[in-house]
């Protein structure tokens, strides 16, 4: 919470510009920073992918064992987000346990990869209620200049697309790992598109310094059919009814854009 | 030790503990109920049981924490062990420590923050049963809670769950029509200020449902604010007898 | 630990009224605050139970599972007994795990019910040295004023009566859960009651004030048959045998009288 | 890996290890063992071996911790990994917290806490064998340790547990009949106080068997009491020797 | 899911990974890569890949920890849990634990801690792919980060670990020969100062055998040293052209 | 971190002398302290030592139970070395879980044991993959006064060379204890000789005193045959590599002295 003089103004010019329609880095209020993904960086890893929504910067990796489901779906594979917030990504990280701002990201990011069916849970089930691939996701994130949830988003969805499961098969109770991989079948796309409110506006993907002085966030998640699958308001401010359509509209629209950007729909 | 039913609505649209859709289940409420806070609430709706105490605005330690031109407010949402099926272990899981999160954003809106400056207020809130929909409940009580305290406030916030269930939009999930249902909508309202102060969705909407569930939710809310009205003035009138 | 010129005055009132018989809440030294239980308040539990004493309220509730036993006693169930000292009963209580106090007051409600046999714990044992009915009683203190030991060991007892045990049959190795509820057998009553020594007199059911000013207190559970079952001093002062011997005989006449007043004796 | 022994007082009223109802273990104490301790002492009791070493009194950290008229006494009981026969967890477990209060609560009547307001003083202690009793003899010793580092008291604490082992009251337990007997009944007292500062109970005793209890185990702890006092006595000769 | 080899070093003298035995794996290193962080720079040694930021000089809270004459310098190394075989729990292990104080105590002789007294400097490694020599790849980016961050340093340090591999002395083992291997010995270097800062070692090796291995070891640092000052250079230019 | 004028004369002083090759406490720069081993203390241990090094004082115990192997090492017993630094040996020392100075040396003692192959891991294999006999050695210190390394790799040595296991046999799969034990085959000895440097002069066995002045330290672990098996560097300064060289002479010379003195060579 710095309160120089500076910093004051620089937040008073970010907050007029905005009322404008404009903002400080040149973007309009309904652009995306740049995205750049790169898959399979991590060959130690079943899947892996790093995102650079500007200068956020968000590593993920995929790794998966084999376990036990959970008692209410014996035949569903489990899948376990986790996200740190590892404090070389900013001075105010610190090491230890995840926060509460680290264990909302990864929930926000789950729910998106789950309820969008995303991946075909019965597909990982080996048998059921005994024995199952657990997928773990594990987000990372490196650098942080705001907008770390669609970030995450992207790079979880992005490292489980370039996830290899290896064969296997079940002879009299035992598992043998066979030569060989095969991809992960992913059925959906969820993308996350995070709004902030400023001075009354929405604006899309803020960075940093909009972060610290929005209102309020709202993160609308819509799979490949343009329905919702997740929705999180953060930030102690509000939205009005009409505010929240508007961004429904705005996030299924810029889902659309981001699938097409990076080859993700037809 | 449960088996998830067939149906969730019968072939009259009622659902399975008789409600019509857009119906509330029994709302019960209580301000001033516990001795030693600041304020307190209880709420039973359905069979949800929830406790909500305030402490504060109070000193906070360490100092540096403090904010100079406001209050800090922080938040507990913790289910007690006996509150569910399985015994759940009373360490904080990550559901508990995200709902706090949420719920805390969801009533900032609500309070004059900037009156009590270099100050934080405690909100703890005791899930003692759970029924589903154990966030919105932990709104609603937590807001009287806050107003019990006399913590200065814009508004209270009330706080209802909408869902799609068998295909139907339906008012105030119970636990098993969030678990079986296809989506699940949680929703914190200030009526004067048309304010939306929480919003989670997960499930599968379509635009249009969308809106309908938003609609839906939003008169739930508004119903539930009259009850928390209703349960304040219970509460003064109460205390002026006491008093007399 | 407040020391301002009131609280002090107020103390001192306390201490003198007290050496006089009296005590500023009215009560005379032996007395209790009134007690009220209400039974099956939460029905999602096996068993629960409320208990006032005055403004102390603490809340129990039990829960059972299937479960391992332990290697040194391979017959019986188990029986676990938890408190929290959740921050709304206190502005003393801090969130977290369980401290010394909270620690202290399981362990004496524990010994209570185990060592007066109040549950046959054999009766639990489904498989000897593999299988057993787990018990978990949980006590919630909701607000605290004074004497947590005595109203935590009421309703961890009115929760544990209050318990029912849904029914099951082992088929080849299998537990079966049957329709059906039968009570959990409840053998003894155990009554703690906890007296506090403040200006050389031992009062009764000190209440929270009174707690601020004592030098010492013991809690004294005895059984059905006046019997002593389990015995606790705590606070930093001392007693002399002879106000030992005289706080036993007070102890044994309370729990007599409260047995009497709960409808737990004949 | 043992057997429960069927009897634990044979025919002539003997017990499994030779002594008579009222008979004490062989007790060896030495204080003043450690050297970077402000104040120490060991204890051999039967098959315990226990430690204990004392620092302060000294400044309180976080200082708002201290006591504006009194000195904080703060007190661990720990066993090593290696003291009991299944390996114990390095982690405080709850009976270690529980005992470190009550040993702390059995010690502070002891000390004159008032002379040096706002200063903590810590005592810790080591179970390096248990074989029954380690509370007692951990309270004896933690006394010695207090003494040896200067610290006022009052009296030196000597405590001792008394049991019911097959319907005999007998004094001082060992591991297996603290396992086996019928009850177990831990005390601490002050003689020229005539003060008991812990006293515990577990099992079932009659009014009449707890009185001879209590008896016995104050008899038990004045003979304690002096195996104290020279132990205490034999430190100082011995430092007086050193200086000479 | 891997399996071991039989061999590490074919008939011809060379490696699994066809190297030479006193042959570094490929290695780049890139200083400056982090936003957000006061110095920061990335190496790949083989498969290894390694992240380190530095933040400081800076105020250290709570403030007594701080020191009147000089620096403190903390350091975390940390794996990301996808960074091996198996997935790493992200909590400390045991070992992450012991490698940050060691490679804490490689870096604080390059270090001039007396400039900043009362100040804290922090090192965060993040392995993000480990294959053996991680700590010593650690010390050789983390030395560049805090370069890249302004702190004074008398020289860069520059690691590398040496092993014996089928009875042979090799140069920057991988992990398949760290595993199977008869010694690892890792080492940290500063060839202007003539000075080893980090030395461990676990296996076997005779006098002469340990001399061979440090000196080869010391050669490969040399050799590091060079690309460390090289990636310096680098960044040093790319900041003047984006200035310019 | 004490810095009143008369610790600083004090180190000066203690600086001074050892650049003349003397040491306050009248020691030569490669004298170690006086060493008292007494073993079997324990009776409930499997194995225990104490050792006496100066004033610094160390004990071990070793426990033995059934386990399981770790997937990689599948015929092979499991060694856990575990130390606690606690509160009573040292102002210094707090309570809770070990820091980064217990788990280092617990490591460093770990692993002049296992380097040196000085317990046979392989016999205390049961049945490949599924059951091994765990040995856990636990490091408790109980007075610092410096080279806490050293002392503990004695006591760890003495404690596993007094360790009885139990007999045993297997009928069945199932394990059955059988009366008496059998000492733990021990097959090396290895001893680690920590030196300081302090003044650009190498000290063997450093007292407190002059941990706190020294540049660095460094201990050496060798065996029976003189080989090394173990090195760590400590503490925030460095050695030029003929120190080095130096420090493994003089650790080698002073291992067959010790080993001699404690009759654990021929």
């Amino acid at each position: 919470m710095t309160s120089t003089t500076v910093v004051r103004l620089k937040q008073q010019q970010i907050s007029q510009l905005i009322s404008k329609g404009k903002r400080l880095d040149g973007r309009g209020l309904r652009d995306y920073r740049e995205i750049r993904v790169e898959q399979g960086i991590i060959e130690k890893a079943e899947g892996s992918a790093r995102v650079l929504l500007g200068k956020t910067e968000v590593m993920a990796g995929v790794k998966i064992e084999f376990g036990q489901p959970f008692p209410d779906t014996p035949n569903e594979g489990v899948l376990t987000v986790n996200a740190e917030l590892v404090p070389l990504a900013s001075p105010t990280f610190e090491p230890g346990p995840p926060d509460e701002n680290a264990i909302e990201l990864a929930r926000v990011v789950d729910r998106g990869i789950r309820e969008s069916n995303a991946i075909d849970l019965e597909k990982l089930c080996i048998e059921p209620g005994k024995k199952v691939l657990v997928l773990f996701v594990d987000i990372y994130v490196l650098n942080h200049d705001g907008n770390l949830i669609d970030a995450s988003a992207l790079a979880a969805l992005a490292a489980l697309i370039n996830t290899k499961v290896f064969n296997y098969e079940v002879e009299g109770g035992e598992i043998k790992i066979k030569p060989g991989y095969t991809p992960l079948p992913i059925n959906n796309h969820p993308v996350a598109v995070t709004l902030a409110k400023i001075n009354d506006q929405l604006v899309v993907d803020p960075w940093l310094e909009e972060e610290q002085i929005m209102d309020a966030r709202i993160t609308i998640t819509t799979d490949n059919q343009g329905n919702i699958c997740a929705i999180q308001k953060g930030g102690g401010g509000y939205f009005t009814p009409k505010q929240v359509f508007e961004a429904i509209q705005i996030a299924r629209e810029k889902a659309v854009e981001i699938r097409r950007k990076l080859g993700w729909s037809k | 030790m449960s088996s998830k039913p067939e149906r969730l609505i019968d072939e009259k649209g009622l659902r399975l503990d008789g409600r019509k859709p857009d119906e509330l289940r029994p709302i019960k409420i209580e301000v001033g109920v516990l001795a030693n806070a600041d304020g307190s609430a209880y709420i039973e709706q359905g069979k949800n049981k929830i406790l909500a105490a305030v402490y504060g605005p109070k000193e906070l330690h360490p100092k540096h924490l403090a904010l100079p031109d406001r209050m800090v407010l922080r938040c507990r949402y913790h289910m007690a062990p006996f509150s569910v099926q399985e015994r759940k272990s009373p360490a904080p899981s990550r559901r508990e420590i995200e709902l706090s999160k949420v719920i805390r954003e969801a009533l900032e809106p609500a309070i004059f923050l900037e009156y009590y400056p270099r100050t934080a207020t405690d909100v703890f809130i005791e899930v003692l049963q759970a029924d589903g929909g154990t966030r919105c409940a932990s709104i609603t009580v937590a807001s009287l809670a806050l107003a019990d305290a006399g913590i200065p406030m814009r508004d209270l916030v009330a706080a209802c769950s909408v869902g799609k269930v068998d295909g139907t939009i339906v008012l105030d999930l119970m636990d098993v029509e969030d678990k079986v249902g296809e989506a699940d909508l949680p929703l914190a309202y200030m009526p004067n200020l048309d304010a939306i102060t929480l919003l989670q969705m997960d499930g599968n909407l379509t635009p249009e449902e969308f809106e309908k569930a938003v609609s839906l939710a939003i008169e739930g809310c508004k119903k539930i604010y009259n009850m928390q009205r209703e349960a304040l003035k219970a509460r003064y009138v109460s205390v002026k007898e006491v008093e007399e």
